[in-house]
């Protein structure tokens, strides 16, 4: 210690000569940094309500509720995340986990109340000071607390499977499986879309966690057509899916696929369970299609005596007779159906309705009947020379191919149509060209531009890559045919525009933009409708009709009360379709069937 | 650490080594065995600080793993000694005589794990918690949330629906046989 | 009970043998009363803009919140000029800040503390912990709602609030103060046996007297 | 100070407990805290004392338990990471750096070289934090409350750097499992530089007034020494160790994040009084400032800060156990995760340098001090109580 251990303290008097260090109005002067975690701003018209940030948010400051105005609509479940003020820390982990960025926080972090209970509010919807916040804590584009990229699934090459009618999609491993399966936050709201209302994020937990033989009960559930489904499903679940908002939506249909895969068909009928014991009532289904067996195997477990009538020698419907083998092979299906039999169905194939049993036996022999026909009737372009016999409806070829029928394979042909359809029979002509004459020659013509296209992405995307010559927005006006009879090919002008104001079907063309496309033959693949000969005059009189279609109530009965009809026939095509109409139906006959409790 | 093990395995009877980091590792140990081990690793080895001495319950197993954590720093190496005790009665042997900072650990193993350790100084006083009267709080079986739920208020007015089941009610709910 | 509070028989220097409760004798029995404006508005509002005037705060750092006073209390932000300062003892403080959470073994002291404070006193509340229980809204330690167990004037919302929102807080119970709303003290009298069960669920070793005064 | 040699007061009866008679009318009770200036953050010392020795002391914690352990075993590893850092206010990031490299290490996840750099810069920002709060409550112990509205001042100067940076003043919540989550804004450096700047002035005129000052010395010097005996039996680490002469430093002895590539030597005394180590603090706070430079000028200036996760929703973690550790200002600072293999862990243990410190060390150092002396003996330990109690 020494005299300068004395003086060296007042050395401090000379911050008498420096400015004050104090903020002058610090209520006012001080906004928060640029990333500072303050309170949050939502963005109504990006939110669809998932709650992936109530699930994430530790404290359990987060509730989802509905909100007025916003209605739950298809991949927006109408809910909005309200904040607990009372719970929450700011760490900002409900904006990282965000599935659409519509979370964020401003820098803003001044409220005060002498009620504890105001607190609480829905971020975007309760008007704050803050909404208009610039600045403020958002995530990186590039920072997710998940995987936004799916999972690439295995595929043969264009090469490897142009010659054949080999699946193409190989299907998960079980790593990849768990991987895809991982990204799924679990928010459900996939599940509205899906018209069978599977329970998607269940299923897919049962993958994450190996359980595959939960999976498939939870599969069989809602649909016994997990084999078709998990190929060729429409799957607008995905597009409801809250990961397709900044990144790619979950591969719930090869999800599907892979729990099916991993089971064998035994273990399947066994987890199923024995279906209920018998009721004494019995019950016909006219076409084994998703629909009709859909409804078989529901009312079978209920203990219904199930007889199905089929037309062709397998069943199945469109999903065999229109989809090509190397979408969906044909022993997948068998095994689907193989399940279905095992629950006591009796399926009779080469029964048709109206030619070998007409529809007043049916009647007569059973207690409902169910109406499950499908579309297999291809519509027709009428344009001139639609009628010369090498102008063909896809559905037919599609049918002659799965039938195993010898088919003249034209050199060169063109397809009408930009449908999955069209697709379909294109890319097996283009096969069968290979086949025979070892080149492909397909061209194929649709109204819609490419932006617009009705088929699958994947599919347009395989097709080119099959070397199928795509050609858009061309309007078929004839097909052209020379002096000896033989046609030559199509001639189309450019579409202009395919609907008018009222948004109805008036395409106009460019005839100045003529084309005219080589083919032997050419392939109508506009759609199809249904074949409703068999039901006879007298019924066809009785039953109540709509735009053509039969009038259903909203449960597929029809307006006579022993007969429901269901599936494409009476909804449009779509396999998940089918397989909720088949459900629908099935619960509504048990309903009539099973006598009925005194309602209370 | 593989060498250290070999060292102790010609003096003690030891069990599982698991080697964590080229660091750290760990060795399971009989409880009956642990003070002699420990002294002779802080005397000879030179594992002379205690960096922790902690519990896991494991409740499936009935056991409780008191996990006793040392520190060579001479040789930059941690060795953590894993020693299984039966969940029941739970009670081990002290080592407050061997580091006086352990006596604290075990104060708080008492308390908050219901693990005794006979001749530790002030082990039955309060430590952390006042008046409780609720099973240990660190034990697996104890459920804070239950707990909490239960003894303080929380303020009404929460609730939360669940997305996939709000649009169930909303957009395809059962509506009945029309 | 600890040991020194028990009731006992002491010697007296001398020579005198005499009983001693702890909890009886060495605290006034009477409970907190409800305190009346003055007679006159005019008064009353004078009174009013002086205690707003003069918030002295109980340097009691309760939980995480505290930190954020120091910056207050330094030049930076200088509370001072604000009328707002900290004192050591209860006695010299007329606001309680409850800076976050709070454990139950703290509760009882800040119930002692508080008690001992000189009415009118008012009580801020920091933070989420004090309105719906933060974070630890499921630890078994800590309570959800302060205003079960002490009437509170003023939350300010933060995980912790910063020292700019805690000013914003205190001007904000300035402006309570001066329209003569914060009654806080009053209300702890008029409804202590509420507050008093309330306080004793969840303090199972009650081992002071009910009013600490 | 003593005239006399009071080691041997009070006596002890023959089973060890100390010989008082509490009725005797000789010794009184006295708490200090938890509502006391003179202690630090909310705790709590029993103190027996005879005239205005201190004869007994006993250290009570609690107020601030929150079940921290308890509450991660129900949060999942994701979850868990906000709440770590409020087990220590004034230094939280080491709560996220070490329970995020645990999870790290038991998921095997490696994390970008950029996040490793920003990393250390944040533990050195938040270590002179923790130091220029410490050196404000050495001085106010003393009575020099001026110290505290400086060192304040430029703490609170380089929270505006950290809130900058992490988007909080206290609670960064930055370091997040798999990496940080953001990188410097524009300008960093240069506004670090100045702060840096003020702070070193300031620890220019800490220097002058609070080290060279003859009420200082005359409080601190030869108070409280610590016996380098004492190191290991009570678990003694960081500064409290370095200033015995002990050179402790975890940053050294088992250099972890981009410590091996800065250079440094750790800083240490050799008096181990309250004195020594206020300096040992006060040059480990330089040597931090120049870390924090060092770290400036040579970080990456671009890449990635975050490795890619799986989904944190449903992230497991297989089972196994690990100790990760780093120097914090107040010694060693380390987390135990034990994992199952499921979703949660299961069982985080906090091991804060104060848990040895505040307890077992401080009642045995306590014992003959002048009362007045107490707070500044618990001060000069650093302890913070709710890293003891969780």
């Amino acid at each position: 210690m020494s005299i300068s251990d004395v003086l060296s303290p007042f050395t401090a008097w000379k911050n008498l000569f420096r400015d004050p260090v104090t903020i002058k109005d610090p209520l006012n002067e001080r906004p928060g940094a640029a990333r500072y975690r303050g309170f949050h701003k939502n963005d109504m018209d990006k939110c669809i309500g998932c709650g992936t940030c109530e699930t994430i948010c530790q404290n359990g400051a987060i509730d989802m509720l509905p909100v007025e105005g916003i209605p739950a609509v298809q991949g927006d479940s109408g809910l909005r995340p309200r904040i607990d003020y009372g719970r929450c820390c700011w760490c900002a982990l409900c904006v990282d986990v965000c599935m659409t960025g519509s979370l964020t926080m401003s820098n803003e972090y001044k409220w005060v109340e002498s009620d504890p209970d105001l607190f609480r509010f829905t971020p975007g919807v309760d008007k704050k000071y803050w909404d208009n916040a610039e600045l403020g804590y958002q995530r990186h584009d590039e920072k997710h607390l998940m995987p936004v990229a799916r999972e690439e699934m295995p595929e043969l090459h264009p090469e490897a499977r142009l010659d054949s009618f080999v699946e193409i999609v190989q299907g998960y491993n079980i790593e990849q499986a768990k991987l895809e399966a991982d990204r799924c936050v679990s928010c459900g709201l996939c599940i509205a879309t899906c018209p069978a209302h599977m329970a998607i994020p269940d299923y897919i937990k049962a993958v994450r966690d190996g359980d595959y033989e939960r999976g498939v009960q939870l599969l069989y559930e809602t649909n016994p057509f997990s084999q078709v489904c998990g190929r060729v499903c429409t799957h607008c679940c995905e597009d409801s899916c809250a990961a397709r908002h900044e990144g790619d939506p979950i591969a719930i249909r090869w999800l599907k696929r892979h729990i099916i895969d991993q089971v064998p068909q035994e273990k399947v009928i066994e987890l199923i369970g024995k279906p209920a014991a018998p009721t004494g009532k019995k019950v016909a289904i006219i076409g084994a299609g998703p629909a009709g067996l859909t409804a078989a195997f529901d009312l079978a477990r209920l203990g219904h005596a199930v007889t199905v009538y089929e037309a062709q020698a397998a069943g199945g419907g469109m999903t065999r007779y229109g989809i090509p083998e190397y979408r969906l092979p044909y022993n997948a299906l068998d095994r689907d159906i193989a399940v279905i039999t095992a629950m006591g169905v009796e399926i009779k194939y080469n029964q048709r309705v109206g030619t070998d049993i007409t529809m007043q036996q049916l009647e007569a022999d059973y207690d409902a009947v169910v109406l499950a026909i499908g579309l297999h009737q291809g519509r027709s372009t009428r344009i001139p020379g639609s009628d010369h016999p090498q102008v063909r409806k896809a559905v037919d070829l599609l049918r002659q191919i799965t039938a195993g029928e010898t088919i003249d394979v034209p050199k060169s042909m063109v397809v009408i149509g930009g449908g999955n359809v069209a697709m379909d029979i294109a890319r097996s002509m283009a096969r069968l060209q290979l086949q025979h004459y070892g080149e492909i020659r397909v061209t194929l013509t649709a109204l819609e531009d490419k932006a617009h296209f009705l088929a699958d992405p994947v599919e347009i995307k395989e097709s080119l890559e099959e070397q199928i010559n795509i050609l858009d927005s061309r309007g078929p006006q004839a097909c052209v045919i020379d002096d000896n009879g033989k046609l030559l090919g199509l001639k189309t002008w450019k579409v202009l525009s395919i609907f008018d104001a009222e948004r109805r079907f008036a395409p106009k063309y460019d005839p100045a933009d003529e084309q005219i496309h080589e083919g032997e033959m050419i392939v109508e693949a506009i759609g199809q409708m249904a074949d409703v000969s068999l039901l006879g005059d007298a019924l066809t009189e009785k039953l109540e009709w709509n735009r053509g279609r039969i009038q259903i109530d909203p449960n597929g009965r029809t307006s006579e009360n022993w007969l429901w009809s269901a599936g494409d026939c009476v909804k449009g095509p779509d396999v998940i379709n089918a397989v909720a109409d088949g459900h629908r139906v099935a619960t509504s006959i048990h309903r009539a069937l099973t006598p009925q409790e005194a309602t209370a | 650490m593989q060498q250290l093990y070999d060292t102790l395995t010609q003096r003690f009877s030891l069990g599982e080594f698991t080697r964590q980091r080229a660091d750290l590792a760990f060795i399971t140990v009989e409880a009956v065995r642990l003070h002699a081990l420990l002294r002779h690793l802080r005397d000879q080895e030179g594992f002379t600080h205690l960096v922790l001495l902690t519990a896991v319950d494991w409740l499936e197993d009935g056991q409780f793993q008191l996990t006793y954590l040392i520190n060579n720093r001479a040789k930059c190496q941690d060795l953590g000694l894993r020693v299984m005790i039966a969940r029941d009665n739970a009670s081990m042997e002290s080592i407050h005589d061997l580091w006086a900072a352990a006596a604290t650990y075990q104060r708080e193993l008492r308390e908050m794990f219901g693990i005794d350790f006979p001749g530790s100084p002030r082990l039955m006083d309060d430590f952390i918690l006042e008046g409780w009267n609720a099973a240990p709080p660190y034990r697996r079986d104890f459920d804070t949330l239950e707990y909490s739920r239960a003894t303080y208020r929380e303020r009404p007015g929460r609730e939360t629906r669940d997305p996939a089941a709000h649009m169930k009610q909303q957009l395809y709910g059962d509506k009945g046989d029309v | 009970m600890k040991e020194e509070l028990l009731k006992r028989i002491v010697k007296t220097p001398d020579g005198q043998e005499i009983e001693i409760d702890p909890l009886r004798d060495y605290y006034c029995e009477a409970g907190p009363t409800v305190q009346p404006p003055a007679y006159t508005a005019i008064i009353e509002k004078l009174f009013n803009w002086a205690r707003s005037e003069s918030l002295w705060i109980l340097g009691f750092g309760t939980g995480c919140g505290a930190i954020e006073m120091r910056p207050l209390m330094t030049p930076r932000f200088d509370a001072y000029r604000y009328g707002i300062q900290w004192r050591p003892t209860p006695r010299q403080s007329n606001l309680f800040v409850i800076s976050g959470y709070l454990s139950v073994k703290t509760l009882k002291r800040v119930i002692r503390s508080y008690e001992q404070m000189q009415g009118p006193k008012y009580v801020v509340g920091l933070g989420s912990c004090t309105i719906n229980g933060g974070m630890y809204w499921d630890s078994y330690n800590t309570i959800k709602r302060l205003d079960d167990y002490l009437p509170v004037d003023v939350y300010i919302a933060g995980c912790m609030p910063r020292p700019e929102a805690l000013l914003a807080g205190f001007e904000e119970l300035k402006k309570i103060i001066r329209a003569g709303k914060a009654e806080g003290a009053n209300q702890y009298a008029a409804n202590f046996d509420w507050y008093k069960a309330n306080q004793k669920s969840v303090i199972h070793d009650w081992d002071m007297p009910d009013y600490n005064w | 100070m003593f005239e006399l040699d009071r080691s041997q007061y009070p006596q002890k009866k023959a089973d060890g407990t100390l010989d008082i008679d509490l009725t005797s009318g000789k010794y009184l009770k006295l708490w200090q805290g938890p509502q006391h200036p003179g202690i630090t953050g909310n705790m709590a010392i029993e103190l027996t004392v005879c005239g205005d020795e201190v004869v007994d002391a006993t250290t009570h914690v609690g107020y601030l338990h929150r079940g921290f352990e308890k509450l991660m075993e129900r949060r999942t590893f994701m979850q868990c990471f906000p709440i770590v850092c409020r087990i220590c206010v004034p230094e939280p990031d080491f709560n996220e750096y070490c329970y995020a490299a645990a999870v790290e290490e038991l998921a095997g996840l490696e994390i970008p070289e950029l996040a490793h750099w920003i990393r250390t810069l944040i533990l050195e920002m938040g270590r002179v934090n923790s130091y220029l709060m410490y050196l404000g409550g050495q001085a106010g112990a003393f009575g020099q409350g001026v110290i505290g509205q400086w060192t304040t001042y430029v703490r609170d100067l380089m929270l505006d750097r950290f809130e900058e940076l992490t988007g909080a003043r206290i609670y960064h919540m930055f370091i997040i499992p798999g990496g940080v989550r953001d990188n410097l804004p524009d300008g960093f450096a240069g506004r670090m530089e100045e702060t840096l700047r003020e702070i070193e002035s300031v620890l220019a005129d800490v220097d002058r007034v609070m080290f060279h000052n003859a009420v200082f010395k005359k409080r601190a010097v030869g108070v409280g020494v610590i016996d380098t005996a004492w190191l290991d039996s009570y678990g003694i680490t960081g500064p409290n160790a370095r200033a015995a002469g002990v050179a402790k430093d975890v940053r050294k002895d088992q250099p972890y994040l981009v410590y091996p590539e800065l250079e440094f030597e750790a800083v240490t005394g050799k008096d181990s009084d309250i004195y020594t180590r206020a300096d040992v603090r006060r040059r480990d706070l330089l040597l931090s400032l120049d870390l924090i430079r060092q770290i400036l000028s040579r970080l990456p200036k671009t890449g990635a800060v975050m490795t890619k996760l799986p989904n944190v929703l449903h992230w497991k973690i297989p089972r196994g156990e690990t100790y990760v550790r780093g120097e914090c200002s107040r010694g060693e600072y380390g987390y135990y995760l034990v994992t199952d293999g499921s979703g949660y862990p299961r069982r985080v243990n906090v091991r804060g340098p104060s848990y040895t410190h505040s307890i077992a060390l401080f009642e045995r150092m306590v014992i003959n001090a002048n009362i007045s002396d107490v707070a500044a003996l618990l001060v000069s330990l650093h302890t913070y109580p709710p890293e003891i109690e969780r």
